[in-house]
């Protein structure tokens, strides 16, 4: 048992997590956040590959990598909300209609 | 000693299993997005753990705080625009139909099947196999900053880098377009103590991005973390209503947020010529031009971060729709 | 002494530990939002309070102690705050659906 | 004024032209089009090169990968670079005239800038993690594109489009981190040593997925035809005609890298094609709007660029990458020309339903036969490029004795002559319009640019050689 083991196995169980989520959930805003599971799955990853049993130093070329995903996803996530509230408004104003 | 480390691990592994499951079962969305948040938190402690402190401030300061802020700021407006602000427990705010049952545990059990497959795949995998280690260790003496990770993201992979800026000024770009005319939800009452709060800690954040974007040449921090922490500045002057978004501002907002990746993509350009190539910085200016992109990155992050919350342009008050500009 | 100050600092660790699950107890247990909350804030002021000060015992320079009483300080602001936010809601939602408000 | 490599003016040009056009947004219309000019000369330029020296690499910061990452251009990534800014062109001359909504003017210039620096980076990149980035570029342009007209159905579309492409480029990036995890490296000369392992076949599997579901190829093609129908004309042809050949690529680049492990693999994605060809073929026929046909027929249109590629097996996959980069060229080039003449129709006769086609007393004639130019291409009737590529695809289907692959090209061809059949019908019919015909408004830039298109997408066929021989150049699979 070492850590990259557990927290390897961690990052696909919330991968798969994520993945049944994103195809079975309904709420919209629900779907979002399965889909971010998604991506922490793939982080714990990349993290795990990266890690070397200490005292090495650990890879830092998926750090960043991870690092960049992040960022990636927070735009995306806000894409998708926004694309959430403005769907929402325009139901719930064709609702008043 | 090792085996107490081991069973935090095991301890902590499971309580980001069972987080990550909770958030998508339990019936409020609050709730959900509650958890989501301590799910984000304790991922960010077990990178820790696994030494890459880095990726964890990211992920906590961006990842969980700033994603958590936008699903509250939709969760608040989806509330309003069905009519139920008020209510508790928020459930159901999209419409739904109801998935068979069946239709669930099919897709748990292909789910299930993918998660064998990867894990065993992942198990036969080389664990501390091959890496850029080496490649790294060579080359840091030649990048410009003390900080591997720093190095990776501003030069050795500043492309990769670059267009993640770009796929930020993107986001903004397509949230802008997407809510303009928007009505907006009224902002939550958050009363007096709430205003002190911001006024004591605004002055805090700002040192704590500054500081982290400093300190990222040589340890852990960087423009994203920086940045993100910096874009809170932001969250807080919009919440607490001391900063209202103004039509006029929207030229100096398109200037702020293109400021990172015009800076960035400008440098690159420039510095190539007389034998070198776009992003290749001469060796004796490298540490200045990593923390000039930095900087200028952190503002355009911050400000990008932060208009991505606030969501719509602000465009003058009631227009026909999509028919007035400017 | 310097044998005492590592064993004074695990006191008072785990003493701020011992705050921690009782305020954790009481979240879980307590049958209403402002108890719990009652539960949670004071438990967590005093327990993180504790165990910063056990951690600032056996910080190697004053650098480190001032950065902890500076996260214990925002800590404290940040949780009250919370804590008052929290409260100030579930009021409002109470009063909407009728109930007494406390 | 020196030289700077035209590899990284293809990057830039776009990326700096979409900053313009962002912050100056009264004048983005003109500062877009010359940045798409710009970007064409870029990649005229290295058109030149590439004649020269049959492939250009350049290892940006002079880090040479795998630590660093590198641009490469070769023939088969310069034909794509030069359709797309070809397309890009004209759709942007269209769109000139055809966005005539203030708001959409001034987001649509550098979304689909942005877009164009996502699309040139794919074809540039030769790392895997730097084509996951850029396909979230696109991916992020592309939605906001989509939505652009802002009706409740394009919103819609576009959030179902949002979660798809999120979803597979989630995939793709979980395929990356095995890749590290088995190899170390992330460029392509890394994929090519690896040897084979579970761990490279999961990430093949991984990333397959979340690029057959970036394309929309059946059954994962859900998302597609709806945002594609819904969006406004140009950016329905950007999205139809150029964007789903990105991720497209990135898969034909990727499988001939890592070879499937297995022939049943090979033709199981054929069989996904063939069930594109025949299940788009069906919903063609039933759907009730000219535009969402036209999405209708960009699944069968990927199906058939699946089938291409599993054409002749396993063994045939270092000649089959031909026929289906052709069918790739052929269908950005028709189908954008399409989609611009049925956003024209829709335009001036005021809805797009194809039953009442024959009912309005307008005639878009110029529109309506740029359709019918572009339709022959899609179709695949002799001399357009379309043509070419289905040829070349069933005469290596022939040639390995698969004669299955003929049969559903066959069949698919047949249903598309069906259901464009259906919209000629209404082209033609005058007898249902008994009143006084009005005159239409008029020749427009709008109606030049998709004729050009179409003309464009059959006269390449008859420079099929030349096009073939020069997606060779730089041997862009290797094999010599």
């Amino acid at each position: 048992m070492t850590p990259d083991l557990i927290y390897g196995l961690t990052g696909i169980a919330v991968f798969a997590i994520g993945l049944v989520g994103a195809l079975c959930a309904q709420d919209r805003l629900r779907r979002v956040l399965a889909l971010k599971l998604c991506s922490v799955g793939a982080g714990f990853v990349l993290v795990v590959a990266a890690w070397r049993s200490p005292p090495a130093d650990p890879d830092p070329v998926p750090h960043a990598l991870v690092i960049t995903g992040i960022v990636v996803m927070v735009s995306a996530t806000a894409v998708a909300l926004a694309l959430i509230r403005r769907l929402q408004t325009l139901e719930a104003e064709d609702d008043d209609d | 000693m090792t085996d107490a480390a081991i069973l935090f691990d095991l301890l902590l592994a499971g309580s980001v299993i069972a987080l990550a499951i909770a958030s998508l079962t339990v019936r409020d969305m609050f709730a959900a997005i509650v958890l989501f948040v301590i799910f984000g938190l304790l991922s960010a402690l077990a990178w820790v753990r696994l030494s890459a402190p880095d990726v964890a401030l990211a992920e906590a300061a961006i990842g969980t705080g700033v994603t958590g802020a936008l699903l509250l700021k939709t969760l608040h407006h989806l509330r309003y625009v069905t009519g139920k602000l008020g209510e508790g427990p928020a459930r159901g705010l999209t419409p739904t139909a109801p998935v068979p049952a069946g239709v669930i545990w099919a897709n748990a059990a292909f789910c299930g099947m993918i998660t064998l497959g990867l894990a065993l795949a992942f198990l036969g995998a080389p664990r501390s196999g091959p890496g850029f280690d080496a490649l790294v260790a060579e080359a840091m003496p030649a990048s410009g900053v003390d900080h591997p990770v720093t190095a990776v993201l501003l030069n050795f992979r500043a492309y990769d880098t670059l267009m993640e800026v770009v796929v930020l000024l993107a986001a903004v770009i397509a949230v802008w377009q997407i809510e303009r005319g928007l009505s907006d939800a009224p902002a939550p009452a958050l009363g007096e103590v709430w205003q002190g709060f911001a006024r004591l800690t605004l002055p805090a954040i700002v040192v704590v991005g500054t500081y982290l974007l400093w300190k990222g040449s040589e340890a852990p921090g960087g423009a994203f973390q920086g940045g993100a922490v910096l874009a809170a500045v932001g969250l807080l002057l919009l919440l607490s209503r001391i900063y209202v978004p103004q039509p006029a501002h929207r030229g100096l907002a398109r200037w702020a947020f293109v400021l990172g990746a015009g800076a960035f993509a400008g440098v690159a350009l420039l510095v190539s010529g007389g034998g070198r190539v776009a992003f290749e910085y001469p060796a004796e200016h490298a540490y200045a031009l990593i923390l000039l992109i930095e900087g200028l990155v952190t503002i355009s992050i911050a400000v990008t971060l932060a208009a991505l919350f606030h969501g719509r342009e602000p465009v003058a008050a009631p227009v026909p729709e999509g028919r007035n500009d400017t | 002494m310097p044998d005492l100050i590592p064993l004074v600092s695990a006191v008072l660790i785990a003493a701020g530990a011992v705050f921690f699950i009782a305020g954790t107890v009481g979240l879980l247990r307590f049958p209403d939002t402002y108890c719990r909350l009652h539960a949670l804030t004071k438990a967590d002021g005093l327990g993180l309070a504790l165990i910063a000060l056990g951690i600032a015992l056996t910080a190697s320079s004053f650098g480190e102690v001032f950065r902890i009483a500076l996260i214990w300080f925002f800590v404290a602001v940040a949780s009250a705050t919370g804590g008052h936010l929290i409260a100030t809601y579930a009021r409002r939602v109470d009063r909407a659906e009728g109930k007494e408000g406390s | 004024m020196m030289m700077i490599d035209p590899v990284i003016l293809t990057l830039f040009l776009p990326l700096f032209g979409a900053i313009a056009a962002f912050v100056l947004p009264r004048a983005a219309a003109w500062v877009g089009l010359l940045a798409v000019l710009a970007t064409g000369g870029a990649v005229a330029a290295l058109v030149r090169d590439v004649l020269a020296a049959g492939e250009v690499v350049t290892q940006l910061g002079g880090w040479a990968p795998p630590l660093g990452i590198a641009l490469r251009a070769d023939g088969l990534s310069v034909a794509m670079l030069a359709m797309t800014a070809g397309v890009g062109l004209l759709v942007s001359i269209g769109a000139l005239d055809s966005l005539r909504d203030l708001r959409e003017r001034q987001y649509f210039w550098p979304l689909w800038l942005l877009l164009l620096t996502g699309m040139n980076g794919v074809y540039l990149g030769t790392d895997i993690f730097n084509l996951y980035v850029m396909i979230e570029v696109i991916a992020l342009a592309a939605v906001g594109l989509t939505v652009l007209s802002g009706t409740k159905q394009a919103v819609r579309a576009g959030l179902e489009y949002m979660y798809a492409s999120i979803l597979g480029a989630l995939l793709f990036l979980m395929g990356v981190g095995f890749v590290y995890l088995q190899t170390g490296r992330l460029d392509f000369a890394g994929l090519i040593a690896a040897e084979p392992s579970g761990a490279m076949s999961a990430a093949l599997a991984l990333m397959v997925v979340g690029l057959l579901l970036k394309t929309a190829l059946f059954p994962l093609h859900f998302w597609l035809p709806a945002a594609h129908a819904n969006a406004t004309a140009p950016a329905s042809a950007l999205l139809s005609g150029l964007v789903v050949k990105a991720a497209l690529y990135i898969f034909l680049r990727l499988t001939t890298y890592m070879p499937l492990p297995d022939e049943i693999l090979v033709t199981l994605i054929g069989m996904l094609g063939a069930g594109a060809v025949l299940w788009g073929g069906v919903q063609a026929l039933r759907a009730e709007r000219l535009k969402l046909l036209v999405a209708w027929s960009t699944v069968v249109q990927i199906g058939l660029i699946f089938i291409a590629f599993a054409r002749a097996g396993q063994v045939g996959l270092s000649e089959s990458w031909k026929a289906a980069a052709l069918l790739i060229l052929a269908h950005g080039v028709a189908k954008s020309a399409m989609f611009l003449a049925a956003g024209r129709i829709k335009d001036e006769i005021g809805h797009d339903r194809i039953a009442d086609l024959d009912k309005s007393d307008i005639r878009p004639t110029l529109a309506q036969f740029t359709f019918a130019l572009a339709a022959i291409s899609i179709i695949g009737l002799p001399p357009s490029l379309g043509f070419i590529g289905k040829w070349t695809l069933m005469e290596g289907a022939m040639a390995a004795g698969y004669w299955h692959w003929v049969a559903v090209t066959m069949i698919g061809t047949l249903m598309s002559v069906a259901y464009f059949s259906r919209v000629f019908a209404g082209f033609l019919r005058f007898d249902r319009m008994r009143g006084e015909l009005a005159e239409h408004k008029g020749w427009a830039l709008a109606d030049a640019a998709p004729l050009t298109l179409a003309i464009a997408a059959i006269s390449l066929g008859l420079m099929a050689a030349p096009i073939l021989s020069f997606i060779e150049l730089g041997y862009p699979f290797g094999a010599q």
